[in-house]
């Protein structure tokens, strides 16, 4: 049993490796860095937090990557960042996806003045750049995590709201949904069985491929110091560390190539699922 | 066509103001919630001893008011121009701005017109070699662009370039020797030629070299990506297949069908990634030391001066409404379906 | 940049990352403004290099104090005349030391108590409302430099005591300076660079640049310029750790003359842990302060008190508390949950993350059992927590108006403004402290001051809600080609006036 | 009348999946030929491979002659000088195949100018005169207008004005009325007829209404599952058809009284075609090597072709 | 008694700034077990007109009743049970079942009555083993079969179809043509068909409506429109249908174009195309109406009624 589902998840992967070598490394990435997130303490040589006198210490076969000011393993709070990086991406996406998709929602379904006032309210929040409106909010409520996801929760929610109303309208207008309808099927559960998961599919693509930008965004937050709260390894604050002094380029030289593959493998198979959900931009073949 | 256009402006004023004033309120709201009173943060700790001088700062600011009076009085005052006086640089916000801006768009704009070239470029030609290896090569670049963080490509940049090859300025927007050039836009490298300075030209141009690499790497990316789909989709059309079955060359047909039907969306997305370019600037203009709003902005939004970030905002809200007005104006202008409604 | 500063022998180039908010002596405050108005603008006093201990003859030729330290009579110099060439006047002088104290700015709590008189043209007598012997001290303070009475006027400025509202000088002296000093102002932006020439009329020495342009840059690139650096540059951010990797040709100077604290609320509503001296004295054990003085660098030390080294009435180094943790532990076993919210404010002062220090003592007090939250935040929210008395504890460097540290114990001692912040009220407070600080004002010669400041900082260093974890030096790098590019640590950071080519 | 394209088992794979088999077509001069058939038989893409406009990854095997010129030979600029001077072609949807931020002007031209070497004026001036052609009122100022501006059937006939500028010899019309109402067909067809008459034009016309092809062509070929199963004279294959598929088509269409007959099972998908005769599956008059051997288009005589050994040899 | 009464309805559609009055006072009456066929070209307001009819958009004027009550536009309300019993079919087979859901979920959204989602399959002739499918699983005639069996779940007294067979395939048509109207005799139900294949109306409705750019020119019993069609419009669209025959001619050829919606000409909208224009066409044409047809044409007033008009 175990071999012939052993032998068929070797061809599949033999056939993904052959067909998209790109979108296999990513996820094969992705995975490596969820183990390390999960597995963090077992993997981090050192404690993250634990400061030693040893400070600025350049790559050594002690410290793989170095060790920063306070004397603490870069190595350990990079694997350790991304217990950080990761959860708090998808915590922001998740929950932007829930409040613009809940409103996108609305707007699409109710119409009218209801459309008119959210589409207003995304056009407000799009006329902030992100950055700057997220660094606003945090910087008013003070750096936190907390903080720093509601701040980012804030300037992207109105993505999902905008995808999600669009293909809500679309849908408003389909047959299927006017059929059932015509059936007598009320409005909330047409809403519900209809409208909705109909939606999911663009939204769901979307939000991949945001977990990027999230991680990022957030990156960038942290790196300005409006991020989680020290002594976290957040790795936008690691690299803020390193950014005061150049010379000891290994403090944020690795927390970058941290963020950067992460980032990387979400965009990749954001893209191969876009490619998949919505076979028009399929590479390959016409 | 001339009135429609001028009801359409009309419209497009009143939706801009409707939004500038919705960026008012917000960025009013969001430092009124702040738990912190500007007084205690403004004031020197022997000042806060004194009633008086708080007293004095209180009616200084109108804080004395209500946040609605508060908010009135700004306004009254925006109409006649005056976005207050910035409790960080103590200057009026609008002579802040005057000089910041400039700053900002002399590393925006070159970094937009490149990105728009080598992304229409870049993926033109992706799409043209669809699922060929340069267009592999051209995908995971973009992935790749899009999934840098923008402030530690300044930082690599300025480690590389500045520090171990010493090809670049450090930052900063002139070097030392220089006095800026007598200002005619703001923009040094303008300002200079126009002053026939070529020295200070040539020495201000050096400094945008490495911002405005940076910053074009992260326009290019969503900006080749976006290229490429869109070029995808128009080279799916029959129109396409029609071309090419009227016998016309390669050549003719990228140049004359694909690229005018793919620029509609590109326009549009355009438009985003110069707001994205704006968020950008934040985070480059401190690495680089580039005095602009980006760096204006970060240091009002942390030290919570509302004038400051006021002012940011509207320039940033305007910019958008603008962005997005000359958007639209193109759209008319390249594609004869669509009426300014 | 690192490319240019050389190429034009004539101009000195000063990085330094600032914010400026005026040029106006009489509402200067932020550092890099102090450092240019102290080129403009002479004061009667000064300092030469690095030493702060005693005023020297500038526009004042001399003075004389009474005895009970209330009444100075200082004799201006014939020679000396403004950049318009006109000749400086007790007029001028009195106008500018009524003005600062009119204004009501950031410098006006210096002369709070002081009212000056002209006596004849060359002749001022400056009075103080309480004995003080600091008086010349706060004399060469950039603030008190003395501006063209006249030019000022005419471009709105006033003495009067309606100053505050009436005073519009500021927008003429943001854009031309009306001093006697060395330079003159040539532009100023104030996201940029203040450029200054030299004063063609200046009555002393000439300068040994003819321009100074004064760039704004991050520290990092202060550093990376730095290390490329061959003309006429310095550098004023540099300091402790970032001096690691610069080139040794160099030239260095720095002084300790920055104290970095923490305090406790001792009011035990707002926390029962940190208003407990068992707490305070556990804290005190657990932290490293070899380390921390470590980590900030080259020309840091431990705090032996809350006076650093650079001002009169510090503590010798050899004070300076252990690290002991078995203590620590010990005077905790009483505490039940040993754990406070530390606040600071989110910026990097002198080159160091303060994110970085609070971290460190965060760490070091773990290992004895203490649990602290770090809280970082904007600097605005930071003093509007601190100065509302609620948080739990808290984390900042000290700076001084003037090179004295006895206006500390005016704010510090229990009972005092800033004491109070900290819950410390005369009640919370052991007698000894009370009465140390007492002793302090009551000397009135230099020498019995220093004294009595040693031992206030005993007391305090025992009693008071105050840990001071670090000394920390401010630096001026410099290329090698300059001298007298000594650090002063009397609020200009370095007079630029002095630097010349070697 | 002489040939001029002729193809010789043509058979087309996209992506490896063959979806036209051993297509052997003739179109000769001055005639119009159609092709029927159900959606997904094939007719577009043997349509494309005529002009080399099939997607990437098709590959095309057998021969196909257009006059003189050997049509799998071609490097990319022989194909540039068939395409639209020699062959041309109108697609199914008007509103698709026309530019639509171009003018008519200019789309109708620029073909003219490489093609013909023609000077901006001349081929203004063919331009005028092919509108009118295809009863395009005011063709001076239907010159600057864009596609959005005229109605589908004015559509339609600006495009089969584009295909004809460059007077190619034959004319691949692939399905060009299906979108559009009768009344607007009515007058393509007529349109069609007329240029074949006039100007000796040879059309091959693709449609899936074999009312049209009795009305329009001369001869006929029906194809099912990416094969030819009978061709011939088209009054031939649709009164008198001898393939069972072509009658069961016929009998498909409305017709007075009674209900209408449709065709039992379902089309063939490509790829998962059967072994035997791809019809065989639906076929009322099977025999047992139907399901194993797949019948070759034999001739029947008098220029008929019949790829069922079962019903055609009748 | 007529179970579907639309009654002098207008539809107007604003988009863009203009207003398209694409249905213009049209009235339509269906009957149990009659089948109403409906033609003409794109675009002349069909679908505007089956929409209403349906109560899926308000008209602009007019009245729909069905079963003598009035039809109420769907609005945020769940529908009235009364009118459950009004159905459409529509043209887009791939949109008119969503594609998330199985095949069965969606039958029993008109469930009433404890009747089964398995005898609405073996009604429409498709197996048991459909409902747990999903639509894309299926070709485009059976997609269209299981919308049917949709819109037969609340057993429906009138059924709009609008083009349902005009995406599919001649065979397929075939199949679901001859499926929906097996149903409609059967249950006496009826059926307003919308189609523009005028063959194929010809075959199956009792009556047929010709509709030229938002109005009715010609109503009449099916054959007789055929054999003797009064309003030059519908002759033209009779004789454009090609047929097969030994000597097949082309079909006749309509002069000029449709003229746009948004911009109609006055007085007889055929105008402009008509081969028989004459000056009294420039205004509205008279409604001649016989016991079982009726005619909007001058010309068929000048010839003396409706009966006896030859457009040939
Ligand atoms: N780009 C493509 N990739 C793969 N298969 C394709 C592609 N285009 C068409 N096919 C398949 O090739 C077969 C023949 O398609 P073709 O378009 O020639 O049919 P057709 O006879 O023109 O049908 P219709 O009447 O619908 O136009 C179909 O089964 C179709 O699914
Ligand atoms: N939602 C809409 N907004 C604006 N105009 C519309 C809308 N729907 C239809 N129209 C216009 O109304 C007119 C009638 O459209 P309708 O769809 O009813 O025609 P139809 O007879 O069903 O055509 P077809 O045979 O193409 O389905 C057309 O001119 C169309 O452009
Ligand atoms: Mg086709
Ligand atoms: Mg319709
Ligand atoms: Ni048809």
């Amino acid at each position: 049993m175990t071999e012939i589902r052993g032998g068929r998840v070797g061809r599949w992967l033999r056939k993904g490796v052959r067909r998209q070598p790109v979108t296999v490394i990513a996820a094969v990435v992705l995975l490596v860095w969820l183990v390390v997130a999960i597995a963090a303490p077992l993997i981090a040589p050192y404690d993250p937090l634990a400061q030693s006198p040893q400070s600025y210490d350049p790559p050594s076969g002690e410290h793989w990557f170095g060790t920063d000011e306070l004397g603490r393993d870069i190595l350990s709070r990079v694997v350790h960042g991304a217990r950080l990086s990761i959860p708090l991406a998808l915590a922001i996406v998740s929950l932007a996806l829930l409040v613009g998709g809940v409103l996108g929602l609305l707007a699409g379904y109710l119409g009218r003045v209801v459309d008119e006032i959210l589409m207003r309210l995304t056009d407000l929040v799009f006329a902030f750049p992100q950055i700057i409106l997220a660094m606003a909010v945090t910087a008013a409520f003070g750096p936190s995590t907390f903080n720093a996801v509601l701040a980012l929760v804030i300037v992207s929610w109105p993505v999902y709201a905008r995808v999600i109303r669009s293909t809500v309208l679309v849908i408003r207008e389909e047959d299927y949904l006017h059929a059932a309808r015509l059936l007598g099927v009320g409005p909330v559960s047409a809403l519900r069985k209809d409208v909705l998961p109909n939606s999911v599919g663009p939204a769901g693509v979307l939000a991949t491929l945001e977990l990027g930008n999230a991680v990022l965004l957030l990156a960038a937050l942290s790196f300005l110091g409006l991020g989680p709260r020290p002594p976290a390894a957040e790795w936008g604050s690691m690299i803020a560390l390193g950014a005061h002094d150049l010379s000891k380029w290994w403090v944020s030289v690795f927390p970058g190539l941290a963020i950067l593959t992460v980032v990387l493998a979400f965009n990749v198979l954001g893209d191969s699922l876009r490619d998949r959900i919505d076979p028009r931009y399929a590479g390959g073949q016409r | 066509m001339s009135g429609s256009l001028t009801r359409f402006l009309v419209k497009r004023l009143a939706i801009t103001i409707g939004l500038l004033l919705g960026v008012t309120v917000v960025t009013f709201g969001i430092v009124h919630l702040v738990p912190g009173d500007p007084v205690s943060a403004n004031l020197s700790d022997q000042a806060l001893n004194d009633p008086a001088a708080v007293r004095a700062f209180r009616e200084k600011w109108g804080l004395d008011q209500p946040v609605y009076v508060q908010y009135l009085r700004y306004l009254g005052n925006l109409v006649q121009g005056d976005m207050g006086i910035s409790q960080q640089t103590g200057r009026p916000v609008v002579s802040d701005l005057l000089s910041y801006v400039p700053a900002t768009l002399e590393i925006a704009l070159p970094a937009m017109v490149l990105a728009l070239l080598i992304g229409t470029a870049v993926g033109l030609l992706a799409a043209v070699r669809h699922g060929r290896a340069t267009d592999q090569v051209v995908r995971v670049g973009a992935l790749l662009g899009l999934s840098t963080p923008p402030f530690w490509l300044s930082l690599v940049a300025l480690y590389v370039f500045f520090y171990l090859l010493g090809v670049a300025p450090s930052g900063g927007r002139l070097s030392a020797q220089f006095s800026p050039p007598p200002t005619v836009t703001g923009m040094y490298t303008v300002d200079a030629v126009l002053a026939g300075d070529w020295a200070v030209a040539w020495d201000a141009f050096q400094h945008l070299i490495l911002p405005v690499f940076v910053l074009t790497c992260i326009a290019v990316a969503t900006l080749v990506r976006f290229v490429r789909s869109a070029m995808l989709e128009v080279l799916r059309q029959d129109y396409i297949r029609a071309a090419y079955a009227k016998g016309l060359p390669t050549g003719v047909v990228v140049r004359r069908h694909l690229l005018r039907a793919g620029l509609v969306p590109v326009i549009t997305v355009s438009g985003l990634v110069f707001a994205a370019l704006l968020s950008g600037t934040v985070l480059v203009e401190n690495i680089f030391g580039w005095p602009g709003v980006g760096q204006y902005a970060y240091r009002a939004a942390t030290a919570l001066d509302l004038p400051s970030i006021l002012g940011v905002s509207l320039f940033v809200g305007l910019v958008y409404t603008i962005v997005n007005l000359v958007v639209d104006l193109l759209y008319g202008l390249i594609d004869p379906r669509i009426r300014l409604s | 940049g690192g490319s240019g500063g050389g190429g034009d022998g004539s101009t000195l180039t000063v990085h330094t990352s600032f914010v400026i908010k005026t040029l106006d002596p009489g509402k200067v405050y932020e550092a890099t403004g102090l450092t240019a108005v102290h080129a403009m603008y002479d004061t009667l006093l000064t300092f030469t290099g690095s030493d702060v201990s005693k005023p020297v003859p500038n526009l004042a030729e001399s003075f004389t104090a009474s005895p009970d330290a209330t009444t100075y009579t200082f004799t201006l110099r014939g020679n000396a005349k403004f950049a318009d060439g006109s000749p400086v006047t007790a007029d001028d002088v009195v106008f500018s030391l009524s003005r600062v104290k009119n204004l009501k700015a950031s410098p006006a709590v210096m002369v709070a108590d002081l009212s000056a008189v002209k006596r004849d043209d060359r002749t001022v007598v400056v009075t103080s409302a309480k004995p003080d012997p600091n008086v010349p001290i706060i004399l060469a303070m950039p603030a008190l430099g003395v501006v063209n009475a006249k030019v000022a006027k005419q471009n709105g400025a006033t003495d009067g005591a309606d100053a505050a509202a009436a005073d519009t000088g500021q927008k003429y002296l943001d854009v031309t300076s009306a001093g006697s000093g060395p330079y003159v102002l040539k532009t100023f932006d104030a996201a940029a660079q203040v450029v200054l020439e030299a004063n063609p009329n200046y009555w002393g020495r000439k300068p040994a640049f003819t321009r100074v342009v004064i760039r704004n840059a991050d520290v990092q690139n202060q550093k990376l310029t730095m290390a490329k650096a061959t003309g006429a540059e310095l550098a004023l951010d540099i300091t402790g750790k970032l001096l690691d990797g610069l080139p040794s040709t160099l030239r260095t100077s720095g002084v300790r003359d920055t104290v970095y604290f923490m305090y406790l609320n001792f009011d035990p509503a707002v926390s029962p842990v940190t208003s407990n001296p068992a707490f305070r004295d556990a804290l005190r054990a657990s932290i490293d302060y070899q380390g921390l003085a470590d980590l900030f660098g080259k020309g840091a030390g431990p705090a032996a008190g809350l006076v650093p080294p650079a001002f009169p009435g510090a503590l010798p180094d050899s004070d300076a508390p252990k690290q002991d943790l078995a203590k620590a532990t010990e005077l905790l076993k009483g505490i039940a949950n040993p754990s406070a919210k530390f606040i600071y404010p989110a910026i990097t002062y002198r080159g160091v993350d303060l994110g970085t220090v609070a971290t460190k003592v965060q760490g070091d007090a773990a290992k004895a059992g203490i649990k602290l939250e770090l809280t970082p935040q904007p600097l605005a929210t930071f003093l509007d927590q601190m100065r509302g008395g609620k948080s739990e504890m808290g984390f900042s460097p000290q700076s001084l108006n003037y090179p004295v540290a006895d206006s500390m114990v005016n704010n510090m001692a229990p009972g005092q403004g800033t004491a109070l912040r900290a819950g410390w009220t005369v009640q919370r407070a052991d007698p000894s402290t009370v009465e140390a600080g007492k002793k302090v004002n009551a000397a009135l010669d230099p020498a019995a001051r220093a004294t009595g400041m040693q031992e206030w900082q005993r007391a305090m260093n025992k009693y008071s809600p105050y840990i001071a974890l670090a000394t920390n030096s401010g630096m001026v790098v410099a290329t090698p080609s300059l001298t007298g590019a000594e650090y002063t640590p009397a609020g200009w950071q370095v007079d630029i006036a002095a630097i010349g080519r070697g | 009348m002489s040939v001029l394209l002729e193809t010789d088992r043509l058979a087309v794979s996209l992506s490896g999946v063959p979806v036209v088999h051993d297509a052997s077509l003739s179109v000769r001069e001055g005639e119009i030929v159609g092709i029927a058939g159900e959606s997904g038989s094939g007719k577009s893409i043997t349509a494309m491979s005529l002009l080399n406009l099939l997607p990437p990854g098709a590959s095309v095997t057998g021969s196909a002659r257009f006059g003189d010129v050997d049509l799998m030979g071609l490097d990319k600029r022989g194909w540039q000088r068939v395409r639209g001077a020699g062959i041309s072609m109108v697609f199914q949807d008007p509103t698709a195949a026309l530019h639509p931020m171009l003018s008519i002007g200019r789309q109708l031209t620029e073909h003219m100018r490489t093609h013909l070497g023609m000077d901006r004026r001349a081929a203004r001036n063919r331009a005028v005169e092919l509108l009118d052609q295809v009863r395009i009122p005011a063709p001076e100022k239907a010159l600057r207008a864009y596609p959005h501006q005229f109605s589908g059937g004015m559509r339609q006939r600006a495009a089969i004005a584009i295909a004809l500028a460059c007077q190619p010899r034959l004319l691949i019309a692939d399905e060009p009325t299906t979108a559009l109402d009768v009344t607007v067909q009515a007058g393509i067809l007529a349109l069609l007829d007329r240029l074949r008459a006039e100007t000796g034009l040879s059309v091959l016309f693709i449609t899936h209404d074999l009312g049209v092809l009795s009305a329009l062509a001369a001869r006929s070929y029906v194809f099912y599952a990416g094969r030819v199963l009978e061709s011939g004279p088209t009054n031939e294959v649709l009164l008198r058809p001898r393939h069972p598929y072509t009658a069961a088509l016929l009998d498909a269409r409305p017709h007075s009284g009674g209900p209408l007959n449709p065709i039992p099972g379902s089309p063939v998908v490509p790829g998962a075609a059967p072994p035997g005769c791809p019809f065989e599956p639906r076929c009322g008059f099977t025999q047992p090597e139907c399901s194993t051997v797949v019948p070759i288009l034999d001739s029947v005589g008098d220029d008929r072709h019949v790829a069922c050994p079962v019903w055609g040899g009748r | 008694m007529s179970v579907l009464e639309i009654e002098d309805v207008t539809v107007e559609h604003r988009s863009a700034g203009r207003t398209v009055r694409a249905v213009d006072g049209v009235s339509i009456a269906v009957r149990p077990g009659e089948i109403v066929g409906l033609v003409g070209e794109s675009g002349c307001g069909k679908s505007s007109l089956a929409r209403v009819a349906v109560g899926l958009s308000a008209p602009r004027s007019g009245a729909v009743r069905f079963g003598g009550r009035p039809v109420t536009p769907l609005g945020w309300r769940r529908r009235h049970p009364d009118e459950v019993g009004l159905q459409m079919v529509f043209q887009n087979t791939a949109g008119s079942l969503n594609p998330r859901r199985t095949v069965g979920d969606q039958l029993a959204d008109g469930v009433r009555n404890g009747r089964q989602v398995r005898e609405l399959l073996a009604q429409v002739g498709m197996p048991e083993s459909a409902a747990e499918k999903y639509p894309h699983e299926f070709s485009g005639g059976q997609r269209q079969r299981l919308a049917i069996a949709r819109t037969l779940a609340p057993e429906p007294a009138v059924i709009v179809a609008d083009e349902p067979v005009t995406a599919l395939d001649a065979s397929s048509q075939a199949q679901v043509v001859n499926l929906l109207v097996g149903l409609v005799r059967a249950r006496d139900m009826g059926m307003l068909f919308i189609s523009h294949d005028l063959a194929l109306v010809r075959q199956i409705a009792d009556r047929t409506a010709v509709m030229y750019l938002g109005r009715i020119v010609e109503t009449a019993p099916t054959e007789r429109l055929w054999s003797d069609p009064r309003h030059p419009y519908t002759r033209a669209l009779v004789d454009a249908v090609p047929v097969i025959s030994e000597h097949a001619t082309l079909p006749a050829v309509l002069a000029g174009e449709v003229p746009d919606p948004a911009n109609i000409p006055s007085g007889c909208r055929f105008r402009s195309r008509c081969p028989h224009a004459m000056p009294t066409c420039d205004q509205e044409p008279p409604v001649l109406t016989d016991d079982d047809r009726t005619v909007a044409c001058w010309l068929a007033e000048q010839k003396g009624g409706v009966s006896n008009v030859d457009t040939r």
